[in-house]
């Protein structure tokens, strides 16, 4: 029976460090592909924190006891706290200092180092 | 061979490069990034060495025997302090420099300089002396 | 698994140098540095794992902590690079990562 | 085990790729504003590299260091002397010759190098397995390189901790500024801007800044056991007080923070670090023996250590702030007369 | 109490240096200091006392054992460099109050007794110690201080001259420091004797070579040995006077020092002129340093300037003795570095009267000072006179003694050179004599006055030194004789160890 439990916890481990692999990845092209920094934002600040999330449970499940289940829930805290208040104030500080989004009309004046960018990478 | 070397490789390759902002580049700032990797590429050194095979952290736990060396951590940890001070008193320097000659790079304060050799007039920048000029402004 | 996501982390770690290298603008910078916080959490907590040391997460709190530090910093002196105005903002941002880019690029690719 | 370190030297050298690669993408970055950015994450990346390398108390003191105060500290200089590098580069063949040199001679140096983790190496074999086998039974502290950098080498640790005291003090030389009551109210204008932008960044820092000093003291106690002792705690519990001054305003941290008492602070560490070496000179030891210090020799040597840790923690806390303190005043100072000091630099390019 | 007097030499002014930023009142401080050092000077006079009589002093700190702890290791040779170092300390600082208040602003005077006192710890500390890495610790706590107290000199050149020295003092600290981890690395050990005893095994190895390469670098960089001394002249141009009188004495001295313990105790004789034609590069590079500097010397207006490569020059003299690697060119060495110290912070301090009068050093306006300042331009002439290397001052004695070395090797044709550069520094002295003495006063400097009384004082002692130690040659001679002669048994010793098992 404890057998099984152990089992099925490895299993559910590594479904969660699965996806939070899957989700760090995602974010990570995300960062590099996106053509602004707005968007950019978008991929890393909703995965980063997801993510984060994920892979810590993981770690959870594979080493139940106590100190380090603590530690990693203290992680898992503070990422939690730590990176939607940073991604907001970093989105507010770029918004605030003149920082404009790619949107169709002003494609022209902003983007210039982002399009030759991409058609570099072609 | 390849292996067993390769940390020690890097760390030439990181001092060659470390080595080379210094000399080359005219930027104190930079400069200053140079000496810190520079300096890291001392610190892998000391730590690769300590590495031992099959060892773990030397910090004792039951059923382990093998450690790695302790002692190259301890001599970093000391190198960390000493870079990080020098640092802080490289950069408070810049900052002065900056203020006493309108710049930080190292052509543009060489000129100033060589044109001010023979002048028999001290250029005097202590902080003191910018707020006595404040106050007769 | 753990190694699985040790690997995913590192890569990611890769595109986010990427990231900080070819700019273009400070946020994206910052936002990158930001990330790589992150996958260094990650990471470590990953390797206590993967060595069979786990009681080391310290030095991933650590990482937390200072990761939220650097980034407040930077957020608060970036108001103080030349560029405070909003006309001001604009052409600096484009102006100044243009000229390094060719050069970063090229970099990139050396990778 | 054959696997593990396997994946082991796998990360070991894509750790080490990156470094290479972060390192030459800073030759190559005229933004300085960048270019601070990677040397943080060479910091974050030489850390993790430690941690591989079974180095933790180093990553720890490198992350707290290397990633974060002395990225804060060259960002807070550019903001004072411009982030832009002029493209002159003068010498680089000077610079080539020296480099490729001094690189030669190590590679040169390397090949009789014993290699990475070979047991036989002659320091795994000669001082070291005393440090490992016997600290247990004379010092009594679980993490050996705590009994190592405390006891059986205490008087590096004391140097170390009189150098970042130099370095405090040099600072202090270099930056300080005689402040007049009346200028406050100026300060207070310049401080403003992060006070009003940014609300929920100031509430989940003030949650934060009481935790943050709740950890450094469990590094600072916790040193014997785990990663961690009085330098990481002291960089710790200053990163919070940072924390404090970032959001509040410098003039707003200086009247919960009192720059003499700091000082003061400082000088104590070292002095009490000193005084246990002291004391353990009067119970008719060596300067340093903290086998004196109590009756039991293994007790000596905790209180000995406990106490050092404390005088180091002291020292390293508060000429963090003294360092951090003293920048952002003097770019405060230089903002309170931005047209005197533009003025300098004018008379200083006309000449 | 006595047992622990090689840690209380160094301990005191550690401890010195926090009371003093704690002490607060500028008077106070200053007293506190000159006391502290008057303490570390009669310490190491005791130290000297105990070694002559009754031989090396092994002082472990933390009591534990050498390989495993940090020991102390007080011999013939660091004896009598603590003595050097401690007593010029005290004897400058007497003039320190009078000269920092012209020359450094008001609310940093403090600050700049806590940076004296730890440049001097460090100082002492890397000549006391017998561990490798120790040497690297206190070589930075000394380097950081002097970067800060060189920054404090009123030109702003001062900042840019700090900003230089640290950049190559870092490098020659993580020169050395890469040197020792290689050392380590090959020998798994740290401490001093340690080394000299495990080395030999490895000799052969190309990693050893390279360690050994990396530590000479690194010193010679700290040293300001010819090729590497662009530092050097900017850095004691224009630091506060006292800072220059104090460094120019003592911080190459301590490099030397480095050197010798390196490649005598460390490393030892065989290994060290054998692995490396060390004997023709530093003989090559201590000549050239010796003819380059004095010739640049020459055409320096600045008189700081001026004496700073006339330093260059000396270091030169030394590292020719050093070349030789026999017991009389040791002691030559030994007693130059000795009577250097004399000179040089003579002249520096007679330096800092001059710009305490007349608020500059340049060589223009000393026009006429001859006569307004007796008694300090005669201790400048006394002091260049020792410079040249005239009968009856100390410059005479190493000279001779260099020349002596130099002779019983047969080594004719570099005497003659080493004459030869002492002319040249004839021409120097002779331009500063010229101007004070043979040129009408300036009429800016009509009200101009002798120097006061507190640099008088120590000027004067200097000088005095300068004259006796000259005409009593036997304190010095015996005590270099010693330490050389010991240096060279445990080198020889050395040798039979190797010879045995091979």
């Amino acid at each position: 029976m404890i057998f099984d439990l152990d089992i099925i916890r490895e299993l559910i481990s590594a479904l969660f460090l699965f996806m939070g692999s899957f989700l760090c990845i995602s974010g990570g092209v995300g960062i590099l592909r996106f053509p602004d920094f707005y968007t950019r934002m978008h991929a890393v600040g909703v995965t980063d924190t997801l993510a984060a999330a994920m892979i810590l449970i993981g770690l959870m499940l594979q080493n139940p006891d106590g100190l380090v289940v603590i530690k990693l829930s203290l992680i898992l805290l503070m990422t939690l706290f730590i990176n939607p208040t940073a991604s907001h104030a970093l989105a507010k500080a770029a918004f605030h200092n003149g920082l404009m989004p790619l949107i169709e009309k002003n494609k022209k004046n902003n983007s210039l180092p982002d399009k030759k960018q991409e058609s570099e990478k072609g | 061979m390849i292996m067993g070397l390769f940390n020690d490789w890097v760390v030439v390759v990181l001092m060659m490069i470390g080595l080379y902002i210094i000399i080359a580049h005219g930027n104190l700032i930079k400069k200053i990034v140079g000496l810190t990797i520079f300096q890291t590429s001392v610190f892998i050194f000391y730590i690769s060495m300590a590495k031992i095979d099959g060892g773990t952290a030397p910090i004792l736990v039951d059923g382990v025997t093998q450690y790695s060396n302790p002692l190259p951590h301890v001599l970093i940890l000391t190198a960390i302090v000493v870079g990080i001070a020098t640092t802080a008193v490289a950069l408070a320097l810049i900052v002065r420099i900056k203020e006493a000659y309108g710049t930080i790079e190292e052509e543009e304060i060489q000129e100033q300089d060589s044109q001010h050799k023979d002048s028999h007039k001290l250029n005097i920048h202590n902080s003191s002396e910018i707020n006595r000029d404040k106050k007769e402004c | 698994m753990l190694i699985a996501a040790t690997l995913a982390v590192l890569v990611v770690m890769l595109l986010a140098i990427i990231r900080t290298v070819i700019g273009p603008t400070l946020y994206d910078r910052i936002l990158a540095v930001n990330m790589f916080g992150t996958k260094t959490i990650l990471l470590l907590s990953l390797l206590g794992f993967v060595m069979g040391r786990p009681e080391f997460l310290d030095i991933a709190i650590v990482y937390a902590l200072i990761n939220f530090i650097s980034v407040i910093a930077v957020l608060r002196y970036s108001d103080s690079f030349e560029f405070g105005s909003k006309t001001g903002e604009k052409t600096a941002e484009n102006r100044i990562p243009q000229s390094g880019e060719r050069l970063e690029l090229g970099n990139k690719e050396a990778e | 085990m054959k696997r593990g370190e396997l994946i082991e030297s796998l990360i070991n050298i894509v750790l080490l790729s990156l470094l290479v690669g972060i390192a030459i993408a800073i030759v190559c970055m005229k933004d300085l504003f960048a270019v601070v950015m990677l040397a943080g994450i060479y910091g974050l990346i030489s850390a993790s590299f430690f941690v591989v390398m079974d180095a933790v108390d180093v990553a720890f003191t490198e992350a707290s260091v290397g990633a974060g105060i002395s990225t804060l500290l060259m960002l807070v200089v550019i903001t004072m002397t411009g982030r832009t590098e002029h493209p002159t580069r003068h010498k680089p063949l000077l610079a080539i010759f020296v480099v490729v040199v001094t690189g030669g001679l190590l590679i040169y140096g390397t090949f009789d190098m014993p290699y990475l983790g070979a047991i036989d190496a002659p320091i795994h074999t000669h001082v070291a397995p005393r440090y490992i086998n016997e600290s247990m039974q004379e010092v009594g502290v679980p993490n050996i390189v705590t009994a190592v950098l405390a006891s059986y080498r205490a008087f590096d640790t004391f140097g170390e901790v009189v150098v970042i005291f130099t370095a405090g003090i040099g600072v202090l030389a270099l930056l300080s500024v005689v402040r007049r009551r009346d200028e406050d109210s100026v300060i207070d204008s310049i401080n403003d801007s992060m006070h009003e932008q940014h609300l929920i960044l100031r509430i989940v820092s003030k949650m934060m800044i009481p935790f943050i000093m709740l950890f450094a003291l469990y590094v600072q106690f916790h040193g014997d056991y785990g990663p961690g002792g009085g330098f990481q705690a002291g960089v710790i519990f200053a990163s919070a007080i940072i924390l404090y001054v970032l959001l509040f305003g410098l003039s707003t941290a200086r009247k919960v923070i009192n720059q003499t008492l700091i000082q003061l602070i400082a000088a104590f560490g070292v002095l009490f670090y000193g005084c246990v070496g002291l004391v353990s000179l009067l119970n008719g030891g060596n300067f340093f023996d903290y086998n004196v210090l109590s009756s039991d020799p293994i007790a000596g040597q905790h209180l000995g250590i406990l106490l050092i840790e404390w005088g180091v923690g002291c020292t390293v806390a508060s000429v963090m702030i003294i360092i951090f303190f003293n920048f952002a005043g003097r770019k405060e100072f230089q903002q309170r007369n931005g047209n005197l000091i533009d003025n300098i630099s004018k008379k200083n390019k006309g000449i | 109490m006595l047992v622990h007097l090689p840690v209380l030499q160094v301990i005191v002014p550690l401890m010195a240096a926090p009371l003093c930023l704690i002490l607060k009142r500028v008077q106070l401080v200053w007293l506190f200091t000159l006391l502290v050092s008057g303490i570390a000077f009669l310490i190491s006079v005791l130290l000297l006392q105990q070694v002559m009589s009754s031989g090396t002093i092994i002082y472990e700190l933390g009591g534990w054992e050498a390989p495993w702890g940090i020991e102390y290791r007080i011999d013939k040779l660091n004896a009598f460099l603590l003595l050097i170092i401690t007593g010029i300390s005290t004897v400058v600082l007497f003039a320190a109050q009078t000269s920092i208040e012209k020359e450094i602003s008001q609310d940093k005077h403090t600050v700049f007794y806590v940076l004296y006192l730890l440049s001097l710890t460090g100082m002492l500390g890397i000549v006391a110690t017998g561990d490798a890495f120790n040497v690297f610790v206190f070589l930075e706590i000394s380097s950081l201080s002097a970067y800060a107290l060189i920054a404090l000199g009123k030109d702003r050149r001062a900042l840019w001259a700090a900003y230089q020295y640290l950049i190559m003092g870092t490098i020659g600290a993580t020169f050395i420091l890469i040197g020792i981890g290689l050392m380590y690395q090959m020998t798994g050990t740290l401490n001093m004797e340690d080394l000299s005893q495990r080395l030999p095994e490895v000799a052969q190895t190309r990693t050893v070579f390279t360690a050994y390469a990396f530590v000479i670098v690194g010193i010679c960089l700290k040293l300001a040995m010819f090729p590497l001394h662009l530092w050097l002249p900017n850095a004691y141009a224009y630091a506060p006077s006292i800072v220059t009188a104090f460094f120019a004495a003592t911080a190459t001295k301590v490099a030397i020092y480095l050197l010798i313990r390196f490649t005598f105790s460390v490393f030892g004789l065989s290994f060290s002129f054998t692995t490396l034609p060390l004997q023709i590069i530093f003989m090559a590079l201590g000549m050239l340093g010796i003819f380059v500097a004095s010739t640049t010397a020459i055409y320096q207006t600045n008189v700081k300037h001026l004496f700073a490569y006339s330093s260059i020059a000396q270091i030169g003299y030394m590292i020719v003795g050093f070349s030789i690697s026999s017991v009389a060119g040791l002691t030559a060495t030994l007693l130059h570095l000795f009577n250097h110290a004399l000179m040089k912070s003579a002249l520096f301090l007679a330096l800092g009267a001059v710009m305490y009068r007349i608020g500059s050093v340049q060589l223009s306006q000393f026009q006429g000072l001859g006569r307004q300042m007796p008694l300090t331009m005669a201790a400048i002439v006394i002091g260049g006179l020792s410079l040249i290397g005239v009968p009856l001052t100390v410059g005479f004695v190493s000279k001779w003694y260099l020349l002596m070395a130099l002779i019983e090797n047969g080594w004719w044709p570099l005497a003659v050179l080493v004459l030869l550069g002492s002319l040249l520094a004839i021409v120097y002295v002779w331009r500063i004599v010229e101007m004070a003495y043979f040129k009408p006063s300036l009429a800016t400097h009509a009200n101009v006055k002798e120097a006061p009384i507190s640099f008088l004082i120590p000027i004067w002692i200097l000088v005095f030194a300068n004259i006796y130690f000259g005409i009593d040659t036997r304190l010095g001679v015996q005590v270099a004789q010693a330490a050389s002669e010991s240096l060279f048994a445990v080198s020889v010793s050395d040798i039979t160890i190797i010879e045995d098992s091979l």
